[in-house]
């Protein structure tokens, strides 16, 4: 398995890719334009300057034990909201108290904020259902803060990821329920494919300008405010163990949780050292390794065992070929995950 | 004859028996007699008052019917409605949400609370006996206030308001307030109506929503009971609507009835009423509301009568009535 | 003799040259001949219309000197503001800050962008020639508008409301814009005006605040500037306030202009119009707005007449510039 | 010097103590009325429940070299804003942009919130200037987190800190007179005394209700927001050692940051261990640690210079009996600050 950054001819393979995945993943969707565009950004944001202005980058994760089949796809926005506004709502609280009457009372309020402008985005992870194993899902998601630690000057220093709120089996999301419907008259899986192909600006136009009291929600509604859709919560354990936190940002359609984490503070990031690699002739042993190849346009990440000897870390020949690297490189790596047993 | 005047204190007794059955929830007329002792006497100190821009004055008015001495009802005027404290209300906003490209165009109602009626003249404490609703005793009790203040429009605002009782469940709890105020307060209707009245509305400020509440949140019973009158203030309501007032703007924080507003100078009493000169002579013609022009021996009746130019000629009976004499001038307004 | 009647579109090269000297800002007549020629169009379609509820119609008259087939003046009517998009305005709040415990009681004004006002009838494209102005011929042109309501009611809001330009400094920069429009545009006074000549006021759902704006906050000269009437309507905001107009609740956006309002009904020449008889005769006695009763034949005039009762004498040139004759039913109103 | 829990006896030193406070410190007026309450607050909290809304604990520094002058004084409180509401400025971003204009513009706005309603505070820090030396001020501030990590349960998760925010010679908060003044029509120290002393109802009946676009205020006022005193910056750095971050809540009348951590994640509650003592026969040498003796009503903490061997904390004599201890006691200590050259 090999991450690495897209490429033009990656085109068929993500429009069949797009089109297995389901309503929530708003910034996937099976629309061929807009998939390339996203390409051509990607290839654009290399040649640019340095700048999160300017970043974009898209990273697809392809099975090199199926002729490079591509399998999975992830990618980093260096700065968000900068040229249309970027919504959330912040959960507030208000409290109401009288000493005199001897009430008091704390109301939860939903503020309409683009308090997250400016910050960097991990986006559009989606990988195939039946690649769904073996590590495959950390790999591809993780492979990103590689990239950032090498490139920091081209993220902003907040980063920030989406999770995906609740809805049932039919794509109903009790939020969107509650609140959503009553300002927008269409569906969730409408408003959400609209945002997902950019068409942003009617929820200014529409949506609440002001702070709803969540008591006049429906229970169910309450209930998922900041909550992940149960298939979501591995992808959000995995995050919360970068360092990912939530501070009560969610999103403005299914009150997901927007979760964020300082860049330095990512522990893939902090943790993650530079190595020169040396061939290993026998099967490589010890925990598992992230490893980039720090390269920018032919950026690449493997995933292999391997422990580091003196400031090397040794790779199997088939690991440094996947990387297109010789023995003797430069390479950045961290362990995949932060093990209480390092 | 029924015969509209200021309250005096010798009505204490009577005014009493009033306020006992007068339906609960008419604040500003509890059956106590303290209250409504301080009522009456606010009322002649206001009266008595040399006036030359609305204040704290309050005037508190009497329907008598002459002939028995009996009171069937009474009426009052708050000069400037939170004089004290601020007078909120929920403002009824229309927001619009728009959206061009997707042809979408919404219009959505938020409550706000606001104090906009601050100041402005309230009419309250509004009550007559069961067999005179919906008669001319009624009109007369109600719309005397005009000719009342068409007389002395230094001593009233520029805008009259008036709270209408909202509609309320057989068990005497509001929908309005559960789906609303409870959110807030935290305790029930009654408990709040009598936090109210017993502490006034200071503490509204701390406990009540700084943000515009989204009506289609609300739950269905409640948006129903928004600006629905309780058939206690029916007759109030009947009465104000034909004077012109508008009912769509502001309602109850409490309980979501509405609060009728006009500008004094077009309340078609006032609008229609003009001074004119009495002459002793044969009643007769059409009905009208004739009042003198005093300020503390204030009296008003309907009179069928024919105005004719600048005259119009009254029974000695109701220029007793009126306690006005041959040559008088007078303020009539067709009832 | 003058006029008042609706724009033709052999009226175009006249009108064209009164757009030319009407002062930049009046952004509802641009010098542009394509801009006029659909204005003059839409008003006879509107015209033509069977209208039973007011909606997109707008109208466009002129006021000419007859004699020398001359225009001097041209008024417009839009039958609802923001019928396409909404129609925005500052409301101009007051919040009662109050604290019994430390005896302090604030009023604060905040401006709350809105759009109250949105479907309320507009009168706009209102210019005269400076000799005519704060003379009969002003009062004229402006006023036959409401003669012009008064007839057909349908087509009109119950409540009419019209902005006023606001206060700009000698190099036509606006101290109002400066402080509060440019925080949330980042543009100058009239590159957003040609914006919203040009696109239209939609992006302003974009880029206006949606929280109030606290007066108090503001620099000292924008806050003179609020409400302030630039001397280019003041023809018109002298009519409109003699009219009853009021001028302290909302503000323009762009400028802080005053817009004025008042209830269609209540407007001073609506509410003391009234029909009557045309006899032919001598003319004298106190000036009287006349129209006659046509939409699209409408004409008003200024004649100095003496209604009595019902009927009314004019000479047979006033007849004959209101295209009716003898026997005729008009609207009058005083001057 | 030693730092321990609050006595009733201490309210004429207190007096005299607060005595010498300037404004700013809104929590120790000279008010003898409001001392005598804290100090019996105190008092009352030790015997309570453990529950945080119990909780309101003061401590004071003694000098032991001057028979025991209470020379400083500091407090934590277990949940704030349960009784009244706790208000900050939520320093937020809206954003107004139109595609068709291509104007963007990114506006900083203030809400006002309770968001923080129901955290622990540390509050009510003073140092008698003449002790402002020798560590004294890390002492009587980080001697609060040994008491937190001893009795977590009396405390909310999340802690704040209020820290002084900007002002000048004579007491001007440019923040204040560009927006507070127009609301309060009263001196800034007269709304920061009324606030000391508990009147703070006054502050829902005053304040702005609606969010305020920073654009409007003073270039001075905006140039303060989230920015602390002169004077405070070592407070301030001192709390950021141990993990304290800015959020974006700041103080309705000075704009002062409000900074946060959670309880667990604060470097002297996270690194604290027990330890035995053991009595040194000579001066105890290596790391400045602060040492408490696990004492609820009579907690006390010192510093000393030690090193632990095994598990055992060498003390000296003194240090053991300023500490109300004997040699074999446990005790739980932490280093002073998280030194680089660990």
């Amino acid at each position: 398995m090999l991450v690495r950054a897209i490429r033009r001819d990656d085109l068929d393979a993500l429009l069949l890719l797009a089109r297995s995945t389901g309503v929530g993943v708003t910034t996937l969707p099976a629309n061929e334009e807009r998939l390339l565009r996203r390409i051509e950004a990607s290839l654009a944001a290399q040649a640019a300057e340095p700048k999160p202005e300017h970043s974009s980058f898209v990273f697809v994760l392809e099975d090199t034990r199926q002729q490079g089949r591509v399998v999975g796809i992830c990618a980093i926005e260096g700065a968000v909201g900068l040229t249309e506004p970027w919504y959330n709502y912040r959960v507030g609280v208000s409290v109401h108290a009288s000493r005199e009457l001897g009430v008091y009372r704390k109301l939860d309020t939903l503020f309409l904020t683009n308090d997250l402008t400016g910050s960097a985005e991990l986006c559009s992870l989606f990988l195939h259902p039946d690649w769904r194993h073996s590590n495959n899902g950390s790999l591809l998601s993780k492979s990103r803060f590689l990239f950032m630690a090498e490139f920091p000057e081209r993220f902003e220093r907040r980063v920030i990821a989406e999770m995906r709120g609740v809805s049932d089996a039919t794509g109903m999301s009790p939020f969107w329920e509650a609140l959503g419907r009553h300002f927008f008259k269409m569906e969730f899986s409408e408003a959400d494919y609209l945002t997902g192909i950019g068409q942003k600006s009617f929820i200014a136009e529409l949506m609440p300008q002001h702070p709803v009291y969540t008591a006049f929600l429906s229970e169910a509604a309450r209930a998922v405010i900041g909550r992940v859709h149960d298939n979501t919560r591995p992808a959000l354990a995995m995050l919360e163990g970068e360092g990912f936190r939530y501070n009560g940002y969610v999103d403005i359609f299914d009150a997901g949780p927007t979760i964020e984490c300082e860049l330095g503070d990512i522990r893939a990031v902090r943790d993650s050292r530079l190595f020169t690699t040396v061939t290993a002739n026998s099967p490589t042993e010890g925990r598992l390794w992230l490893v980039s190849n720090r390269r920018l346009a032919d950026f690449r990440v493997a995933l292999t065992h391997s422990e580091p000897i003196d400031g090397q870390l040794p790779l199997s020949p088939t690991v440094l070929a996947n990387l297109g690297c010789e023995s003797g490189a430069s390479v950045r790596a961290v362990p995949l995950s932060a093990a209480t047993a390092i | 004859m029924f015969v509209f005047r200021p309250s005096r204190l010798s009505d204490l007794p009577a005014i009493e028996k009033l306020a006992q059955e007068s339906p609960v929830g008419v604040t500003s007329l509890p059956p106590d007699r303290d209250t409504l002792f301080r009522k009456i006497q606010a009322s002649l100190d206001s009266l008595a008052a040399d006036v030359s821009f609305h204040g704290e004055e309050s005037y508190f008015f009497v329907l008598e019917q002459v002939e028995r001495s009996e009171l069937v009802g009474v009426a009052g005027i708050v000069a400037s409605a939170g004089f004290n404290e601020p007078f909120y209300s929920y403002r009824n906003e229309t927001l619009i949400h728009a959206s061009p490209g997707l042809a979408i165009h919404n219009r959505i109602h938020a409550l706000s609370l606001c104090h906009d009626l601050t100041g402005n003249t309230l009419l309250a404490s509004f009550f007559i006996r069961k067999p005179y609703a919906f008669t001319r005793q009624s009109d007369l009790l109600s719309r005397s206030r005009f000719l009342f203040m068409a007389n002395w429009p230094e001593r009233f605002a520029d805008t009259v308001v008036s709270e209408m009782l909202g509609a309320t469940r057989l068990d005497g709890s509001s929908p309005f307030w559960d789906s609303v105020g409870r959110v807030f307060f935290g305790i029930d209707y009654q408990t709040a109506e009598h936090y109210c009245g017993v502490n006034g509305r200071k503490f509204i400020s701390e406990m009540m929503p700084q943000h515009p509440i989204y009506v289609p949140l609300l739950s269905d019973e409640a948006q129903e009971a928004m600006g629905q009158v309780n058939p206690d203030s029916a007759v109030s309501f009947d009465v104000l609507i034909r004077e012109g007032f508008e009912a769509e703007n502001y309602i109850d924080i409490f309980d979501g009835g509405p609060t009728l507003h006009a500008a004094t100078r077009a309340i078609r009493t006032i609008a229609q009423s003009r001074l004119a000169t009495v002459r002793r002579g044969h009643g007769g013609g059409l009905p009208y509301l004739i009042a003198n022009r005093s300020v503390e021996e204030f009296r008003c009746l309907v009179v069928e009568a024919e105005p004719l130019g600048d005259a119009v000629n009254l029974s000695a009976a109701a220029l007793d009535a009126l306690g006005v004499s041959d040559g008088a001038t007078v303020r009539i307004a067709p009832l």
